[in-house]
């Protein structure tokens, strides 16, 4: 019923005291997630929302058998905090933060690499399973809904768009996953393809893609074998070369990263692309009828 | 953050990595002093713009005397937008060779990329592929002189040359790495009496490193209008049309600059609200679009952490001080959707529920689009 | 007939055209190693004894095959040469030169251990397998003679004295280590015991250890399961505490590292420990004695 | 190679570690202005040497008069044979607590080692193993705030200290890795007014890696003759026998001082001529070693590098030159084993092969040993 993220994810809040991590980890705890712990050094024995606060992953792992961790401490703590829990043995790992130095993000993710952790992120809204009831991020809760199809997306609020016009439309979720905006993040199109891939539950699957990169370019490669339908939206499409539009990643530099290419590439791997966000649902709806 | 190039050849320098003899000119007798003590100089405008040759921005000055008069006619010019402030004076090369390297981030692979051609001087994108030279590094070794020396051999460098260049990339990773650059590039990397020299350099530092870097000076890039708004904290891109766009989210700014555009109508710029904004930037951010004097302003809001009684209380605090002057389209949904709508509609403002007909009809509105 | 290093061993000489190098090449080609490449940057082409010369490790390691290093390049660049083999795909490294930084060391060893690369040294005399004819070191050749006892030393000269007794004393060797004298090398004499234990042509070992650290000590827990006959023999038993007696290893500091405590364990876990080393090779008949 | 108590603190300084006010003293008059600078202070001798309190090494002066006495009493002064030629003036504390904190190399593990105790103030071997939290640290990933704080956490400590502490220990890892350290240690790491200072600190840099530590002043422990030798490049150590012994590499000099002792007689020293030593460099040691005006000199040789030969010519070198006015006691085996023995029998001195005949012998020669 979902990837990556599912009902035994045991989750920690790593900066659980601080505005963000407290009122997140209220609205995890309300759409189901299993927030076992959180980790604020000095405020051992607090709780928040009835959650055990405690100053270290490694000891927050022993007491509670945590195996996830969501960080939500300013970004320049965040390579501490991210090391913190990949070394006590979290294996999936959330990284809320924005404006993380891609120098830190590297040593991150090299280092999950070495350790087999999976990064969502940094720079993300997270990672939601509907049909599990648990979600490490930042969603809104109320746009989800169990049911067939993986997201998977560069950006926040445009995931949000889209994945609530699914649920609208009559297309449930089984994990909505968000990359992250940064240039170095965690995962790639094809890594989070694979799980879905794999996920007998997962029957199609929306990319949410953008400019910059070419993250859409290497992963219409790996589509040419994945069997599955897929829609993918692309933002940027209007967006002059040199220009960053916000992300950093979102950037068309040196005549690398453009839409058109992303387009062509997908086209040709069998995906089917569409221009605007609202016209995700047909598209799907027409992919999925031909299965 | 881009460097001027006389901070990129400092901090190459601080590295051990050999530049033409240069000074930094501020006035006309800081050239004079320059050339004097340096000899016959390029005197080059420090702007953060490409093509500064071509556009008149590098002059030549052979005396003290003509050095201050070509100052006196560059300091202050306008190049592309730009005006220049300083020059930086440099030694006139006798260039044998030009080559091209540079360490960058390879997005995709999330390591380190080392990139190099004999072909140098010319824009790394107009090198063909086959004479470029990629060679990935391992963030847990780092670059050691080997791999340099892996380079110097598929570049077909041999002895002083090979040397040299093993020696620089061990240096100019070091900077990547230290001074967190996002590109640290030495193009031309010429080839002065049979030595490696850096005699053009580009180092971009990550914006977000600049927390571990409070020494570095700050230098925006962009229009004042789009220095404003980063002061505020969002981001903000001009571009050249007349519907002026708000929406939340960087993809979400994207897609509706690309909503607009669909419909036939010209947007007027891209401006982040971030994922959570509150009432205050908001405003802000509003108010430096009512200052562009669009013909309509739209604001696609998805509501995440976004409340959309936030928008609402700020579009009503903008429209009651600075007024909104202009055509107003809003399109409203999610967390708190209702309290911010009924917010409008109390102020006689009915939003939108869908993007699609939202931009539709602000497009409508500025007389442009497909009807 | 040896651990670690066989005949199948492909040798390359890092810093070939150094005196040393040069020097070495030619004993290890007289001893039988296959000695299948050099490498000193700038000198691509050259040969050396006959070896050919390459700039890099790389390129050697494509041309030859070679799966085996060792370095004679000055302490200051034995980093850059171990990594430029480690990198390159060597198995078998060989760290010859002294006074190489600890910390250089530690990268070095840390390294070779992701990678599964087996290091000998730094500040080692090195390895030979007398049965299989090849070496990769600085020992003299005549003293060794093929037979059934595995050495492994910390110190140099001191292991020629007790492996030339060996050999005049009928006992041949599969293979002699040397360790290095180093404060960190990349071997224990545990890892090195492993090996022999696994040999079957090795019945009986021979361990000159030294006052410092508590690699003895280790090692001592860990032959209590070995299960072949091992005799010890210690120097620095006349060695004053807080004074280095050469090896930056060869330290009593803080009460850790005497030769006290190292003998009581070697004894308590079944070896045989002499005092002196003229005593080892009649030590080592009566051990054999009782198999 | 130890550094000064000065240079250690500075170290800590450097990296933003917390130490007392204090000034280096190199003349009484110096000693004047620093208590009048920074008030009443101990005036701590800067030498190597252990227990440097109990031996009158550490002296507290109230005033700028009595502190210029103090050093005049000092300075010059003998401590446990070595000369103070500085002091160190450093301002009282008010300690509340003396905790100890060490980063250093674990040679089992080949990981660097981090100790900690909240029983400092004595030396850490004092300590009982259960008051020492151990934190080894992964090379790979260094020590990042993490490590601290569960570092803290296992010593107990919280609030302001467990903060401080998780900071400190970051540096304290930066400096054992950026200066090549063997060991830092601060020793009491104390309390005052509720922070962590470190109020003392030693400081040992890998000798190794000297040659990129340039600027660091050399300072030479061990007597004039150690430094002699040392000077020659070879390893030395003086004991306090009358048996003089040469050998070459490290284990066999060792092998040979137990040799010595282990037939009774007494060893004047620990000398490793080297693997592979040349003549000259031999000669000069073996000059060394006459100095010493021992009973017997004896030479152990096991040539592999090392030739027999050379070692030979230096013997009938230093022979026909300084001379050789005591017993000598030659074993020669190895490389050119054939020429060295001749050169040698041509000079009338006969030399041994086996090591345990030649070591008794010496000892004989000695007038000591179980006979």
């Amino acid at each position: 019923m979902a990837v990556l993220l599912t009902k035994n994810s045991k989750i920690l809040v790593q900066g659980i005291t601080g505005n963000q991590g407290r009122f997140h980890t209220k609205q995890m705890l309300a759409y189901g997630s299993q927030v076992v712990g959180g980790i604020s050094p000095g405020k051992a024995g607090d709780t928040v929302e009835g959650v055990p606060v405690f100053d270290t992953v490694e000891t927050a792992v022993q007491k509670t058998g945590a195996n996830a961790s969501i960080v939500f401490v300013p970004a320049p703590f965040a390579k501490d905090a991210a090391f913190e829990a990949m070394e006590s043995g979290i294996q999936l790992l959330v990284m809320i933060p924005e404006h993380i130095p891609v120098q830190d993000s590297i040593d991150i993710v090299t280092r999950a690499g070495e350790l087999g952790v999976t990064v969502i992120g940094p720079n993300t809204f997270g990672i939601i399973s509907p049909g599990e009831k648990t979600k490490m991020g930042i969603m809104p809760n109320h746009i989800y809904q169990p049911g067939p199809i993986g997201v998977v997306a560069r950006s926040g609020t445009l995931s949000y768009e889209i994945a609530f016009s699914l649920t609208n439309g009559g297309f449930g979720q089984t994990t909505v996953v968000g990359m992250g905006g940064d240039p170095v993040v965690g995962q790639t199109f094809i890594s989070v393809l694979r799980h879905f891939k794999d996920d007998p539950d997962t029957k199609g699957v929306v990319m949410v893609g953008e400019i910059g990169g070419s993250a859409e370019e290497e992963a219409a490669e790996y589509l040419k074998t994945f069997g599955k339908p897929v829609v993918a939206y692309l933002a940027g499409r209007a967006a002059p070369p040199g220009k960053r539009m916000g992300h950093a990643g979102a950037i068309i530099e040196r005549g690398r990263g453009t839409l058109e290419s992303k387009e062509k590439a997908l086209t040709a791997a069998g995906a089917s692309v569409v221009t605007m966000p609202w016209q995700v649902v047909d598209a799907l709806r027409e992919a999925m009828a031909h299965v | 953050m881009k460097q001027y190039e006389y901070l990129a050849k400092q901090a190459l320098r601080d590295h051990g990595i050999p530049i033409p003899p240069g000074r930094l000119v501020n006035t006309p007798e800081d050239a004079y002093q320059a050339v004097q003590e340096i000899g016959p100089a390029a005197l080059k405008a420090q702007v953060l713009v490409g093509g500064r040759g071509k556009a008149g921005g590098i002059r030549f000055a052979s005396t003290p005397d003509e050095a201050r008069d070509v100052a006196k006619a560059m300091l202050g010019m306008d190049l592309k937008g730009y005006t220049v402030e300083r020059l930086y004076a440099e030694g006139k090369l006798d260039i044998e060779r030009e080559f091209y390297i540079s360490v960058t981030t390879d997005r995709n692979k999330k390591v380190p990329l080392v990139m190099a051609s004999l072909a140098g001087g010319v824009e790394i994108e107009d090198v063909d592929d086959s004479q470029i030279v990629r060679q990935w590094v391992d963030p847990r070794v780092g670059v050691l002189p080997y791999f340099g020396r892996e380079l110097a051999q598929r570049l077909g460098l041999t002895g002083t040359l090979a040397r040299e260049l093993a020696d620089l990339v061990v240096k100019l990773y070091q900077i990547y790495r230290e001074r967190d650059a996002e590109l640290v590039e030495i193009n031309p990397l010429a080839v002065v009496n049979g030595h490696l020299m850096a005699a053009d350099a580009r180092l971009n530092i990550d914006d977000s490193a600049l927390f571990r870097h409070k020494n570095l000076e700050l230098i925006e890039e962009g229009s004042e209008l789009e220095k404003k708004v980063h002061q505020i904290g969002l981001a903000f891109v001009e571009l050249d049309g007349d519907i002026a766009i708000m929406a939340n989210g960087a993809g979400m700014a994207m897609a509706t600059v690309d909503a607009i555009q669909y419909f036939g109508g010209k947007p007027a710029n891209f401006l982040d609200a971030g994922g959570g904004a509150s009432v205050e930037p908001t405003a802000q951010a509003l108010d430096v679009l009512v200052s562009m004097k669009p013909k309509v302003l739209f604001i696609n809001i998805f509501g995440g952490i976004t409340r959309c009684d936030d928008v609402a209380t700020a579009i009503l605090q903008v429209k009651e001080g600075t007024g909104i002057p202009v055509p107003l389209v809003v399109r409203l949904v999610g967390t708190n959707e209702k309290e911010g709508v009924a917010l409008l509609e109390q102020a006689g403002i009915s939003a939108y529920s869908d993007m699609a007909p939202a931009a539709e009809r602000a497009v409508q509105l500025a007389g442009e689009g497909r009807s």
